[in-house]
C-alpha cells in the first residue's frame, strides 16, 4: 500500500494542489469567495447541468447496448472472437479529432443516415452519445466480461429450476453478482464521459461545452488560474459524489463467489434465441465501431489517383524530409509502444499492489484511498500537467523536461483501470480458497500468487490492455511533454492534421489506421499472454 | 534511455550550467525547422539546439509563466501578438537586441525594450474554394463587408474563437475592421447570413470546407473557411501530383496578421547560447526556411519567399492589426459578447 | 409421469447417459443409486434441460420436452452443491421459487417459516447464507427446493450432510409430505438405508446405464449382478456351478433356494447367511478383523484356499480374533445372480 | 499431538465452540461426531487456525500455536466443501501442497500418480476440477489433502459423497495408510460406520461443547446421555426409576444390567433388546410401519399408553402390519443412561 500512496502522493495529489492553490491563494490568503463567485456564473452553471446529464446518459445507453455484449463475448464462442475483442478496444487509443471525423462521416452531412434517411445527428447529442458509446464499448464489455466469464453457470441454473425465465435468472441472480464488476464499468464510463473533451466540440459543435473544455480553456489558454481551480474543485466535487455513490452501492453488494475456470464456461449458442443475441450483438459492433473504424480506414486508401497505398508510402518518404516535423512512422510506432509499454508497467505495479492492498482491509482511510485512486479520471489532463511543472521543478524530482513524465502520466489514468477491473474480482475470491492454499503450505504473499493471481489473470489481462491502450491513445498529456524528436502517434497524427492539404490528411488516416493496427495486434497478442494454467507440477 | 534515444536529448536542459553547448528552445507544436539549418546554427555558433514543445500556442506559453524564474529551457519561441501583452506583464524575457534587428518588417516590432524579437508573420484570412465559384460564376468575397452580402449566405464557416487561434484572429480582424462599437453588429448580421461555427480549424478545414481535399471527400459544402493566406500554396505543395493552380484562393480584404516573437527567458542557464539562437533565429538561413516549415512568412526584408509561395500564395496589403495591450484588456469581453452572438 | 427414451448425453467420448430408459409413475418416489461418477447427477439435469442431450427424449406427463425451456418444465432441482445465492439471505433463498411463481409476500412468508421448521432451520430466515455449517446449507437448499412444490422434484444427495437422527426424522416427515402433495420425486441418493426409507422404486446405475431397477426390496433381494451385489456393500461373490438345489463354490458346497438358475453363475452369500460354529462344522475358517456396526459386528473370516468370506453376527455371539472356526451357509441368505 | 484448551470460539452471541478441551495422542484417528451445526468445521478451522478464537488456546506437540500462521503449523485439512483451486487441473490441484512444500516435479508427479490411484481416480490428472462429479470432486480434495503428509490431518466429511463400496474401501485404506505413516488425525464424519471403522476414539459434540468422548465400541455401548444415545440413532430412550435390577418406565418394568446407577434416569433400550412375542407374552404393542434396512428390518410398534418403541428383528421373523404382538425386554440390551 505504500508504494501506491506515494505514487499518487507524488505525482498526483501534490501537483493538483498545488496548481488549485495556486489558485485560490492570492497574495497567501486563500480566496473561497472565488467558488460562490463562479458558481453563480449562469453560464457556468449550464456547463455543468449538461456536463452531468449527459455523462449520466452516455453512461447509461453504454451500459444498454454493451451489456449484452459482455455477456456475448463472456459466455459465446464463435469464431474471430479474440480478434473483435481487440478490435471493440481500438477506439479508445484513437485521438478524438479522428474519432470526430469518422462519426461525422456517418452521422453528419452526406452520411449513412442521411442518405437513407435524411436524418444528421452532427451538432445533436445523439451524436456525443453514440460516439461515447463507441469510445466506452470496451470498457463495460472487457471488465463486465472479465468476471462474467468466471461466474458459476450453475447458480443462474439454479434459479431456471426454481421458475425464473431466462431474464429473470440474469437479473435476480447474474446481475446481482456482476454488480460490483458493471458499478465499476458505469463509474470508468461516467468520469470519461463527464470529462469527455473533443467528442463534446466536435460532434456536440461550440455550443455543447463541458467542464473539462472550460477548465482546459482557462488553464492553457487564459492562464486564469482562479476559475480553473474552482472548476477542478467543481469536478471533484461531482466525481466525488460519484464515487460516494458507488462505493455505497458496491459495498452492499460485494459477496465471495464461486469462481470457475472461463473456459469451462463459454459455447458456442445454441437454439435461435442466443443465435439472434449473438447477431444482434455483432450487428451493433459492426454498425457502432466497425463501421467508423472502416471510414477512416477507407480513407486511408483513398488517394488521389483512386484506392492504393499512396499516403502510406508518403508517410515513409516523410522520414527523409530532413524536418522536425515528421519522424518516419516505424519510428513513431516505437515511440508509441515503449511509452505505452512503461506505463502500463507502473499502472499495474501501482495498480496491483493497490488492488491487493484494498481487498484485504477495509475501513474509512482505505475507502478514501480507493476513491483517491479513480480522481485522476475526473482530472483534466491540463491541471495534471501544469501541476507537474510547478512541483516536479526540483532536484531529485526535476522532471519537467523529462520523457519519464509521459509513461508517468500515462499510468496515472492507467491505474484507475487496473484497481477498478480486479477489485471486483479479487473482491469475488472466496477466502476459502485462500485458505485451502495456507494450509497446503502457502504463505499469504504464495497464496496471492498461487489462487488471487490466477483468478484475476483475466482481469489483469483486461486491465494490462486498458492501461496499454489508453497510454498508446494519451493525447493531452502527451502533446505538452512529448520531445519532438519522438513523437508518439497520436501526437504524430495531430501534427499532420494541423495543416491544409491532402497529403497531410492522407497521412493523418493513414497514421491513424496503422495506430489501430498497432493497437488490436498489441491487445491480440496480450490475450495469448498465459501465465501457467494448469499449474507446474 | 527510453525517450531520448539519441544523445543531444539525453539530459534536461535546466540541468545544464552556463558554458553548456546545448541551447533549449521552448516553443509551441506547430514550430518546425529543417534539421540542416539547426545544423548550420552548429556549426555557426557552436551550440546545439535542444527542442521541448509543449502543447498549443496558448498554453506553451502559459507553462512559461508558470515555470517563469526557473525555466526549463533557454528562449521561448511561438508567443504572438494576441498574447504578448501576457508575456510581457508577467516578466518573462530578458532584454536583448539581437543582431540584424533592423531588417525586420515595419510595424512587426512591438516592445521597445527589445524584450520580444519578432520571428515571423502570418495571415489569418477567409479562404475559397475556387471551383465553387467558377462554377456558380460567382466571385468570390474579398473583404468584410462581402460577407454578409444575400449572395454568400450559407457559405462561410469559421472557427471558435474562444478555444481556436485563427476563430479569434478572424474576430480580431472584424473588430479591427468594424470597430469596437460595430463588431457585434456586424456578426449580427453575419449570423443572419448563416455563419456556421465549429470548434476547430481541423474540423473547419477538413470536415466543412469543400475546397479541401478532406473536406471533397467528406461531401463538404462550405466553399468559404477561415484559415491562413498560407494554405493555398500548402495545398499545392502536399498533393500529388502538384496542379498548375491551388484549388483554393484568399480573401485578401479579410485578413488579421499575427507576428510571433521570440525571447529570451529570464533565468535561462544558457544566456549567451541563448543569445546566440535569438541572433540565428532573424538570420537569412533561418528566415528563409521558416515558410516551407511552418508556413507563414519571414519577419526580414531581406529573405527571399520560396517559389511556391509567390507563385501559389497572395500577398495581403493591408491585414487588419489590434494592439497587444488591447487584446489583453479586452479579449474575454470580446469573446464573451461574440459568443452569445454567433454561437447562441 | 416422467420417461426417457434413449437418453444419451456424451462428454468427449465417454457417454455420462448412455441410452437411458426410465419411466417414474405419477406420485411415486425414485431414488437412483449408484457409484460415484456414474452419471446421477447427469441424469436429473438433462431431465431439468440444463444438460443438452446428445440423444433420445425428455417426456413430462406425455408431452417431449425438446425446446421447452428449463423455467416451465414444472419441475424442481435441489444441486448437489447447493448453489444458494450467495446474494440473499437464507430465507430470501427459500422464497425466490415462489416469488418467481408469483406468491404474495404474506403467503411466502409463512411458507418459508413452515419449511425452514420443517428442515430443522426456524427463524433462520435472516441469517446470510455464508454464515451456515455445510449440514445447513443444504438444508437451505432442500427447503427452497421443495417450496414451490413442483409436481416433479429431483433431489441430489439431498441429506448427504446431515447427521442419522436428522435424516431420519427428515425421512419420514418428507415422505409424508409428498405423500400429501402427491409429489413425483426422483432422488440421488448413495445413503442405502435413506434409499430402503424413502423409495417406492430404486434405480441402481453403472457408467451412464442401468443396472437394475425395481422396489427397494426386490433389489436387495435378487441384486440382478455381482456388480449390483458388490455395490450393495456384499462382499461375499463368488462364481458358481450350479446343479439343481447346491452350488459348487471356492467355499464348498453352498445350498441355494429352489428354482434358482443353474449352471455357471455368480454366487451371493450375504453375511447373515454365513453361519459359525465350531471348527469341525463345516468350513474351515481364521477369524481376522472384526468391525463393530452398531448393532452387530461384521467378522472377516480366512478360510484356506479361498477368499475371504464376511460374516455377520450378534455382538455377544462374536468369535475372538485369531480363533479357528466352522462356517455353515444358510440357503436362505443365498442368491444366485444372473450373469453380468 | 494435539491439544485444546477451553477453546472459545463465539458468533456473535452465540457460540460455535464453548470452551471445548481435547486431547488428541500422537498416531491416533479420531472421529468428530455431532449434529449439523454443532461446532465440528469450527473446530478444525480453529486448530487450523483459520478462525480466530475468542479464548482458549491450541497446542499442537506441545507449542501453543497463537501467533503461528496457518501455512507453519505443519498440518493439513480438507475443506467440507472441498475448495479446489478452479483454474488448476486434477493433477495440479493434488500437487499443489507437495510445490508448496518443495517437491520436485518427478517425485510430486509419481506421489499424484499413487493418490489419484488410491481414491480410485486413475489418469484423471489432466482434467478440469469443473468436470468432475461431486463425488470426483470430494476426492480430489482428499487426495490434495494427503498428499504432503501432514504430521496432523483433518478431514472435514472426508467420504460423505461416495457410495457404500467405495466408502468401505477406502476407510480401510486409509486407516492402512494413516498407520504407516503414523499421521495423527481429526476427522469429522456424520457415518457412524465410517466413525467405527475409521476411528481410535470418537467425540461426540452438541452444540459447541463435547458431550462424549471415548472409544467407539465405549460410545455405542454405554451413550452418556439420552441426547448421544438420540443421536447415535437409538429412539427407546425413556425416563426411569431404578432401583435394583429392573426400570420402571411408560413401558413396565425393564431388567437393566447389574451394576446400573439407580434412581431417576433415562433408559436406553436397543432396538435389538425389543424381543418381539406372542401377544398375551409381555407389553402388548400394535405392529406399525416396517422399514427394510438391508440385513434387518425395524419395526415400530405402538404400545397402549406408552411411547412408541422401535424393534430390530431378521427378515423372516418380523411380523405383519397391524398384527399384535406382546414385547419383552433383553437386559444385555438395556443402557441406564446418566442423567444429562
Ligand atoms: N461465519 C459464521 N458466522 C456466523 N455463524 C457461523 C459462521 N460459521 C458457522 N457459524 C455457525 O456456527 C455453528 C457451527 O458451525 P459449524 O460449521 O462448525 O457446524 P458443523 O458442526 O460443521 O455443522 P455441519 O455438520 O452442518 O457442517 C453453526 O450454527 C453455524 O451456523
Ligand atoms: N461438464 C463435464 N464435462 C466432462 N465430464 C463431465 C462433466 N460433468 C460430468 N462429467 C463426467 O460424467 C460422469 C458422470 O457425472 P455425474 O456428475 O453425473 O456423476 P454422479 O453419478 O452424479 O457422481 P457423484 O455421485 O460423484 O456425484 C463423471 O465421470 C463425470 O466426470
Ligand atoms: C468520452 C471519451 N472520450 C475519449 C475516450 C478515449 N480515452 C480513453 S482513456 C482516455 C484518457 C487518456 O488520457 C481517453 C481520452 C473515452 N474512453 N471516452
Ligand atoms: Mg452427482
Ligand atoms: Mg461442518
Amino acid at each position: 500500500m505504500a508504494v501506491p500512496v506515494a505514487f499518487f502522493a507524488v505525482f498526483f495529489a501534490y501537483p493538483v494542489s498545488a496548481i488549485v492553490g495556486r489558485g485560490l491563494k492570492t497574495d497567501g490568503t486563500w480566496q473561497f469567495g472565488r467558488v460562490g463567485e463562479v458558481l453563480t456564473r449562469p453560464d457556468i452553471l449550464d456547463v455543468l447541468w449538461f456536463t452531468t446529464w449527459q455523462a449520466l446518459a452516455s453512461t447509461a445507453l453504454t451500459l444498454l447496448i454493451a451489456l449484452p455484449g459482455a455477456y456475448v463475448f463472456a459466455r459465446f464462442d464463435f469464431p474471430g472472437k479474440q480478434v473483435l475483442r481487440a478490435v471493440v478496444t481500438v477506439p479508445f487509443v484513437l485521438p478524438t479529432v479522428v474519432v470526430g471525423t469518422a462519426f461525422l462521416a456517418l452521422l453528419g452531412r452526406g452520411g449513412l443516415l442521411d442518405e437513407l434517411w435524411g436524418v444528421r445527428l452532427d451538432t445533436t447529442v445523439w451524436a456525443i452519445l453514440l460516439a461515447h458509446v463507441f469510445f466506452n464499448y470496451a470498457v463495460v464489455v472487457r471488465t463486465v466480461g472479465g468476471l462474467w466469464s468466471q461466474l458459476d453457470p450453475r447458480q443462474e441454473e439454479a434459479a431456471r429450476v426454481l421458475g425464473a425465465g431466462r431474464f429473470a435468472a440474469w437479473r435476480r441472480v447474474t446481475l446481482p453478482a456482476l454488480g460490483p464488476a458493471v458499478a465499476a464499468a458505469a463509474l470508468m464510463v461516467f468520469l470519461f464521459t463527464f470529462t469527455s473533451f473533443g467528442v463534446v466540440q466536435i460532434l456536440g459543435g461550440p455550443a455543447h461545452s463541458t467542464l473539462e473544455v472550460e477548465v482546459y480553456r482557462q488553464t492553457a489558454l487564459l492562464l486564469d488560474l482562479p476559475t480553473a481551480a474552482v472548476l477542478t474543485l467543481v469536478q471533484f466535487a461531482a466525481v466525488g459524489a460519484i464515487l460516494a455513490v458507488h462505493a455505497v452501492t458496491v459495498r452492499r453488494r460485494e459477496r465471495a463467489l464461486k469462481l470457475v475456470d472461463p473456459a469451462q464456461t463459454s459455447r458456442r449458442p445454441q437454439g435461435p434465441g442466443q443465435w439472434a443475441l449473438l447477431g444482434g450483438v455483432l450487428l451493433t459492433a459492426l454498425l457502432l465501431i466497425l463501421l467508423p473504424l472502416g471510414v477512416l480506414v477507407e480513407r486511408s486508401f483513398d488517394g488521389p489517383g483512386g484506392y492504393g497505398f499512396g499516403y502510406y508510402e508518403a508517410l515513409q518518404s516523410a522520414g527523409g524530409s530532413g524536418s522536425t516535423f515528421l519522424v518516419p512512422p516505424l519510428e513513431a510506432v516505437g515511440n508509441s509502444l515503449r511509452y505505452a509499454f512503461i506505463a502500463t508497467v507502473i499502472a499495474l505495479v501501482v495498480g496491483g499492489l493497490a488492488a491487493a492492498a484494498l481487498t484485504r482491509r477495509a475501513g474509512r482511510l482505505v475507502r478514501g484511498f480507493d476513491a483517491l485512486l479513480m480522481l485522476p479520471l475526473g482530472v483534466s489532463a491540463v491541471t495534471v500537467g501544469f501541476g507537474f511543472l510547478i512541483t516536479l521543478d526540483k532536484p531529485p524530482l526535476d522532471l519537467r523536461t523529462s520523457w519519464i513524465l509521459v509513461p508517468l502520466a500515462q499510468a496515472l489514468v492507467g491505474v484507475p483501470f487496473v484497481v477498478r477491473t480486479m477489485l471486483p474480482v479479487l473482491r469475488a475470491v472466496d477466502e476459502r480458497l485462500r485458505e485451502a492454499a495456507a494450509v497446503l503450505g502457502a504463505s499469504p504473499l504464495r497464496a496471492w500468487r498461487e489462487v488471487d493471481l490466477p483468478l484475476v489473470r483475466r482481469a489483469v489481462l483486461v486491465a494490462a490492455g486498458f492501461a496499454f491502450a489508453v497510454s498508446l491513445g494519451e493525447f493531452g498529456a502527451t502533446v505538452f511533454i512529448a520531445r519532438p524528436d519522438n513523437p508518439t502517434l497520436p501526437v504524430a497524427v495531430a501534427r499532420l492534421l494541423g495543416r491544409s492539404g491532402e497529403l497531410n490528411y492522407g497521412q493523418a488516416m493513414a497514421l491513424s489506421t496503422i495506430l489501430m493496427l498497432v493497437c488490436a495486434v498489441s491487445l491480440l497478442l496480450l490475450e495469448r499472454i498465459r501465465t501457467d494454467r494448469s499449474g507446474e507440477f | 534511455g527510453c525517450g531520448g534515444s539519441d544523445g543531444t536529448s539525453a539530459g534536461s536542459g535546466a540541468s545544464k550550467g552556463s558554458g553548456s553547448k546545448t541551447v533549449t528552445l521552448v516553443t509551441h507544436d506547430s514550430f518546425n525547422a529543417s534539421e540542416k539549418v539547426l545544423k548550420q546554427f552548429t556549426k555557426e555558433s557552436g551550440y546545439t539546439v535542444e527542442l521541448l514543445k509543449s502543447g498549443d500556442a496558448g498554453s506553451a506559453l502559459n507553462q512559461e509563466i508558470l515555470t517563469k524564474g526557473s525555466p526549463r529551457g533557454d528562449v521561448f519561441f511561438g508567443v504572438d501578438n494576441t498574447l504578448l501583452s501576457r508575456a510581457l506583464d508577467n516578466d518573462l524575457f530578458t532584454a536583448y537586441e539581437a543582431k540584424g534587428l533592423d531588417r525586420v518588417a515595419d510595424g512587426t516590432e512591438q516592445d521597445d525594450k527589445h524584450r520580444v524579437t519578432p520571428v515571423d508573420t502570418g495571415d489569418i484570412c477567409v479562404n475559397y474554394d475556387k471551383k465553387y465559384f467558377a462554377d456558380k460564376k460567382l466571385d468570390p468575397p474579398q473583404t468584410f463587408e462581402d460577407l454578409i452580402k444575400p449572395e454568400y449566405k450559407n457559405l462561410l464557416v469559421t472557427e471558435n474563437a474562444a478555444s481556436s487561434s485563427p476563430g479569434l484572429g478572424f474576430l480580431l480582424g472584424t473588430i479591427a475592421a468594424q470597430g469596437e462599437d460595430g463588431y457585434q453588429d456586424y456578426w449580427k448580421k453575419l449570423k443572419a447570413n448563416g455563419v456556421k461555427v465549429v470548434d476547430g480549424w481541423e474540423q473547419a478545414y477538413h470536415e466543412e470546407f469543400s475546397g479541401s481535399a478532406a473536406g471533397k471527400k467528406a461531401k463538404a459544402d462550405r466553399p468559404l473557411v477561415v484559415s491562413y493566406a498560407s494554405s493555398p500554396p500548402v495545398e499545392v505543395l502536399y498533393a500529388d501530383p502538384q496542379p498548375k493552380e491551388a484549388p483554393t484562393g484568399v480573401s485578401t480584404g479579410t485578413c488579421f496578421r499575427q507576428t510571433e516573437y521570440a525571447g529570451l527567458l529570464n533565468g535561462a542557464k544558457n544566456e549567451a547560447g541563448g543569445k546566440a539562437l535569438l541572433d540565428f533565429l532573424i538570420s537569412r538561413t533561418f528566415q528563409e526556411d521558416v515558410p516551407l516549415n511552418m508556413f507563414v512568412n519571414p519577419v526580414v526584408k531581406d529573405a527571399k519567399l520560396p517559389e511556391i509561395f509567390t507563385e501559389f500564395g497572395e500577398t495581403v496589403d493591408k491585414p487588419a492589426t489590434v494592439a497587444p495591450e488591447k487584446i489583453a484588456a479586452n479579449r474575454e469581453q470580446w469573446v464573451q459578447a461574440w459568443h452569445s452572438i454567433a454561437v447562441k | 409421469m416422467l420417461s426417457l427414451e434413449a437418453a444419451t448425453v456424451r462428454f468427449g467420448k465417454r457417454a455420462a447417459l448412455d441410452a437411458v430408459d426410465l419411466e417414474v409413475a405419477d406420485h411415486r418416489i425414485v431414488c437412483v443409486l449408484g457409484p460415484s461418477g456414474s452419471g446421477k447427477s447427469t441424469l436429473l439435469r438433462a431431465v431439468a434441460g440444463l444438460q443438452p442431450m446428445d440423444g433420445g427424449r425428455v417426456l413430462l406427463a406425455g408431452q417431449d420436452q425438446a425446446g421447452v425451456p428449463v423455467h416451465r418444465r414444472g419441475l424442481g432441482l435441489m444441486f448437489q452443491d447447493h448453489q444458494l445465492f450467495p446474494h440473499r439471505d437464507v430465507g430470501a433463498n427459500v422464497a425466490f421459487g415462489l416469488r418467481m411463481h408469483g406468491a404474495g409476500r404474506a403467503e411466502s412468508e409463512r411458507r418459508v417459516r413452515e419449511l425452514l421448521e420443517l428442515v430443522g432451520l426456524p427463524g433462520a430466515e435472516r441469517r446470510a447464507v455464508a454464515a451456515l455449517s455445510g449440514g445447513e446449507q443444504q438444508r437451505v437448499a432442500l427447503a427452497r427446493a421443495l417450496a414451490p412444490r413442483p409436481r416433479l422434484l429431483m433431489l441430489d444427495e439431498p441429506l448427504g450432510q446431515l447427521d442419522r437422527s436428522l435424516r431420519e426424522r427428515l425421512v419420514v416427515e418428507l415422505r409424508t409430505l409428498f405423500q400429501e402433495l402427491g409429489t413425483t420425486v426422483l432422488a440421488v441418493t448413495h445413503d442405502q438405508g435413506e434409499a430402503f426409507a424413502l423409495a417406492d422404486r430404486v434405480v441402481v446405475m453403472r457408467d451412464g446405464r442401468i443396472a437394475q431397477e425395481g422396489s427397494p426390496l426386490d433389489v436387495w433381494q435378487h441384486p440382478a449382478s455381482a456388480f449390483v451385489a458388490r455395490f450393495l456393500g456384499f462382499d461375499n461373490v463368488t462364481p458358481a456351478t450350479v446343479t439343481g438345489r447346491a452350488a459348487a463354490t471356492a467355499w464348498g458346497k453352498v445350498p441355494v433356494p429352489e428354482g434358482s438358475p443353474q449352471g455357471e453363475v455368480d454366487l451371493l452369500v450375504r453375511p447373515a447367511g454365513v453361519l459359525i460354529g465350531a471348527p469341525e462344522d463345516g468350513l474351515r475358517c481364521t477369524v481376522g478383523v472384526r468391525t463393530f456396526r452398531g448393532n452387530h459386528v461384521t467378522v472377516r473370516l480366512t478360510p484356506e484356499n479361498a477368499p475371504v468370506l464376511e460374516a455377520e453376527c450378534a455382538l455377544r455371539d462374536t468369535p475372538d480374533e485369531g480363533a479357528v472356526v466352522g462356517v455353515r451357509f444358510d440357503e436362505a441368505e443365498t442368491v444366485v445372480l444372473a450373469g453380468e
